[in-house]
């Protein structure tokens, strides 16, 4: 028999009661898809991407719609972490499910305070380090694309807090194997994977780029494909837990990551073309267990990389 | 604010050659909490398809609690609107509505000028229809023009609605085909307005003549408010995608407006 | 007013009567879509992949189709260089187009050897050359990820011909443009760009990967603004022209690729959903260009990057 | 081969919930072309969705070449053929073909053995029918035996159209609602074949039932042809994505095949 403890997976030390989370920046702090659903629902909730400064982030426009995906160019607008504790966290502990925090730094240090910080509070599940950002230091290249600077980040966030460290890594990248294991040698408790691949697009009778900062992230359906070769390969060389995403839509979408090798799954884009899809996906992987009742979401994680 | 699944009562082509389609929807849940100047997300493209991918932003011209039903202008202009002209009568729509800040209670104002470019106009009309909310503008004796604009004759649509409901239409086409031969501005300017003639403004259009229209209001001394547009892809708030620059740094059109008071929104 | 003339450019030493191309892989030998019309058409046809010796292929599945996407691992199935020249060489010389050849190896001699062998031909407008291939003496990672090899790949194939050498950058890295200088410092004439990105797809009934040989190069729409960011920074830092390409379908795409930099484009997978997209792209730019009459193509390349 | 714009005549569900449809087509140009076994590539989506992206490959189940017609029956499974269900008369259509190799010339054989699993069925009436071809099956003192399979009863479609063209059919279905329960192979078996009673088959259906049925006839001694499906991207021979295993290597489903003489393809 199918019951909702089939559902239950472990991201080291955190206990998910299923395994559908929301991506970080697309959910925001929870406050609008409240007004929807039950968050309780989740497994969990990647909150918007938080600085140590408050950010205005990038000038519009920030989105453009592509061929089965989307362009971003948020740029982290944020309240800083200090208003964050104060206006947004209290309410969010209180949704009944796990918060992760996603912090961005634009130097180690900014990486350390914000673990520090973050430390101190009580009701994170998690922090989810976006090693994806521009190093200010290091002219502009960012963290999370050389090995070297993607494990002094995560030693940096380790050493400044006791929380589990999930570390997000970018898909810009030749090797991302290599990345993901100096993360992990660095002490990271999970990975998350991926964030979005540098993209961007021109509005041919303007003849300018359509992004005010020309360059964005893409996500949705068409990363699909890249988002899960990249969880494929690093399941094969690293043993912590990873959760996936980048194009997840339903539930058929989260069983391919699921299959691949990932532990939980996040929903972003998909949020924007049903707010539902996150509550979509855990019935369809409900019914999809019910199929076969010895069976639960822990037996299907990696099930694709053994042979029939 | 909801999801809720519409069904199709009609969809008419308006003219010619002018790509405007107006929608008739039944969506009870909307139409009750709907208000001026508010919009819906619309999913265009096949339950399955994943191309579109984004709901498309689209004004509410009119809504009906009573009769449980919303109303839509839109213009074809992409392969979401293109679908969206494709349904018939009885299809399903998933919608995400009603959303954003609309326009302000103008009880306090007697004179208004409202002015609309395109497929701004329905953004406007619930301000004088104001169904089911406390007044309508004979009660509150006020008195409305309507500076509407367009490319074309063609393309000023239902005239006629906006004549019935006790307002003074003026009109400008790109082509002089119809009223005044410019735009919504060239035509304000052409009324020339008197100190205290109007003690605010309406407007929803493209960007700009809404910094044209903001301009000569500022001129004039007269507040307003400006209806904007932005590409969007929650519609709630959540992404920060849609912002616009103001005087208060970045906002969110999709949450903090569409609509914004007269002289916050930054253009150029 | 336009003429044929508005549409004519140069990819350094080759003049194509229109910007135009078919990519490698999509189009075969032109022996099957001649058989829907006149290829003389096209600006210039990319010959599928050539090997020194006869290759088999990957096993099947070779295809998926992914949201506005194709997973495509067919392993460079091609008959050698040698029966290439016989069998398909003197037929697609007379085809009234430039045509170009697409070569591969698995150790840098094989592609001097190729270059060597096709520098005696007559009839050839230039080499591309895939540096997306792996390297069998150097434990299977491809030549183009690394600057080094990429460099090496063009050196060799650079002295072993007189012909242009097109030099075909491959999307997974962390850096295309240190990729291209590389490449450029190394004599290439042209770079081409982009291979597709590495991905792959699971079935979630079978639980298996969905290609036989598990990964596959996803090309198609999907992937246009990853190839379009790509151009646009590989313009920005080096002088040779760009031939573009990454889901292009129609004439809209192929001139975002030419404001973000090309001089030429190529057409795969838009092949696919119509097999006349090519001749339809073409049609498009000319009557772009009518809107115009003081324009031509070539005023167009390069045009999003200076302010309006 | 050619792009064809073919109108949709009809478009009519068989059966209650099989997911079967009946689709009647305009296309002169491939009608008149077109041969038993070979297959059209047809585009499932909006014109201007990009999802899904590449075309269907589908049997040409008739071909009219006097009327310019063809018919197809397809399944709905996915997207694509979810779009090509929502079709109606007067909608038209972009066709690729006639493509692929199809079945070679039955003149030299007299008692044929047909193999037809689901939707393989479809591709095997050409061979019965040869519309507008030099013979017809009668002409040609031919004996045609049908082995038809499917899920269901109500899967078995134009039983009827069979039996008119003067085939003898026996229906096997994996839930014993009509004819022998369980496979077409099984059913073969139960016919004990005697030796020389046919002396060639043709068989559509999944690998399995393909693979089956082939290794069946080599044990009979009986030789045939069987028609394979593949994911295919360029279906005309160039992209080399559509291969199958076989004898002599990989070999194109789309042009080599889609039928091979049997003993060419290697399963498993
Ligand atoms: C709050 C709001 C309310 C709106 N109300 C209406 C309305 O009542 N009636 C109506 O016809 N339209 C309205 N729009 C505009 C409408 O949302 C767009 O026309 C629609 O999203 C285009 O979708 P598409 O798929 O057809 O075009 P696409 O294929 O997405 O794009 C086609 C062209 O339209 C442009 N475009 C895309 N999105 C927008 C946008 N948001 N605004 C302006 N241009 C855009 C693109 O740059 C492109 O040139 C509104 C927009 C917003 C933000
Ligand atoms: C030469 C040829 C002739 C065919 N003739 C017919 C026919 O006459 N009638 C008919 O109903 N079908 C036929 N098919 C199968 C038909 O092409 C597929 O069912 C169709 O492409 C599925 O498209 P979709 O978008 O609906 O499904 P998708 O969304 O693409 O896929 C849905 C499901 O169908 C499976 N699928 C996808 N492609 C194929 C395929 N090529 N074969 C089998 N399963 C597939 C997928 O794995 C998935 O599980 C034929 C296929 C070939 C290669
Ligand atoms: C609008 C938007 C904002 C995002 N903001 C952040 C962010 O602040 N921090 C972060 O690590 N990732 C951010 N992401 C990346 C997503 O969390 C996710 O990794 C990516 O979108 C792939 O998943 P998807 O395809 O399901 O959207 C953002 C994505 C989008 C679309
Ligand atoms: C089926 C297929 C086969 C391909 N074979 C080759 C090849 O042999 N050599 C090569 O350099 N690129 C090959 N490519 C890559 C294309 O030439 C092109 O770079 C890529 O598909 C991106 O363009 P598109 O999106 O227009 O298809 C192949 C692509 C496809 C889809
Ligand atoms: S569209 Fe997401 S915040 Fe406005
Ligand atoms: S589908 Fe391209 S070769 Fe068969």
């Amino acid at each position: 028999m199918t019951t909702a403890s089939s559902l239950e997976t472990r991201v080291g030390r955190v206990t998910l009661k299923n395994p559908v989370l929301v991506a970080s920046g697309t959910f925001g702090f929870a406050r609008e898809y409240e007004r929807l659903f039950p968050i309780s629902a989740l497994g969990g909730v990647m909150v918007t991407g938080i600085t140590l400064e408050p950010r205005a982030g990038n000038p519009p426009p920030r989105l453009m719609e592509t061929p089965a995906g989307l362009l971003n160019s948020i740029g982290l607008e944020n309240p800083g972490v200090h208003k964050f504790i104060e206006e947004e966290l209290p309410r969010l502990r209180d949704l009944g499910t796990e918060i992760i925090v996603n912090i961005s730094g634009f130097s180690l240090d900014e990486y350390g305070r914000l673990a520090e910080i973050l430390d101190k509070e009580t009701g994170l599940a998690a922090l989810e380090v976006n090693i994806s950002c521009p190093n200010v230091k290091k002219g502009g290249m960012t963290f999370g694309v050389h090995p070297e600077s993607a494990a002094a980040v995560t030693r940096m966030v380790r050493q400044s807090t006791s929380l589990p460290v999930w570390v997000k890594l970018s898909p810009n990248v030749t090797d991302i194997v290599e990345i993901a294991q100096a993360v992990v040698d660095a002490g990271a408790d999970a990975l998350t994977l991926i964030n979005t691949l540098s993209g961007m697009a021109i509005d041919p009778e303007k003849r300018r780029p359509v992004l005010g900062n020309v360059f964005g992230g893409l996500s949705g359906p068409a990363v699909k494909p890249v988002a899960l070769r990249m969880i494929w390969q690093v399941y094969q060389a690293v043993t912590v837990p990873l959760v996936g995403m980048g194009g997840i839509i339903n539930y058929r979408d989260a069983l391919e990551f699921i299959m691949a090798g990932a532990t939980a799954v996040a929903i972003g884009t998909g949020l924007f073309l049903d707010p539902f899809s996150p509550l979509k996906v855990i019935e369809g992987l409900q019914g999809f267990l019910a199929k076969n009742p010895e069976e639960t979401i822990r037996d299907l994680i990696g099930a694709a990389h053994c042979s029939p | 604010m909801q999801v809720e699944t519409a069904g199709v009562i009609s969809l008419s082509p308006l003219g010619e050659a002018t790509g405007l389609y107006h929608l008739v929807l039944t969506a009870p849940q909307i139409a009750k909490e709907s208000g001026p100047g508010q919009f819906v997300m619309v999913r265009c493209a096949d339950e399955q398809s994943l191309d579109p991918l984004l709901l498309r932003p689209l004004n509410i011209f009119r809504y009906h609690p009573a009769a449980g039903r919303i109303e839509i202008i839109f213009r074809v202009v992409g392969r979401g609107t293109d679908w969206l002209a494709r349904r018939r009568p009885g299809d399903s729509l998933s919608l995400l509505g009603p959303l954003g800040r609309g326009f302000s209670s103008l009880e306090k104002y007697h004179r208004i000028l409202l002015f609309a470019g395109g497929t701004g106009m329905p953004a406007l009309f619930g301000l004088v229809e104001q169904e089911g909310k406390v007044g309508s503008s004979t009660e509150h004796n006020q008195e409305f023009v309507l500076l509407y604009g367009a490319r074309t004759k063609e393309e000023l649509v239902f005239l006629d609605l906006w004549q019935a409901a006790g307002v003074k239409v003026l009109t400008a086409t790109d082509d002089g085909s119809a009223g005044f031969h410019g735009t919504v501005t060239g035509a304000a300017e052409a009324m020339r307005i008197s100190p205290g003639e109007f003690d605010f403004y309406c407007a929803c259009g493209p960007r700009p003549m809404l910094q044209a229209v903001q301009e000569l209001m500022a001129k004039y001394g007269i507040p307003g408010e400006l209806c904007l547009e932005e590409a969007m892809a929650c519609g709630i708030g959540a992404c920060m995608g849609c912002v616009c620059e103001t005087v208060h740094g970045y906002r969110r059109v999709c949450t903090d407006g569409p609509v914004f008071p007269a002289g916050e929104v930054k253009f150029s």
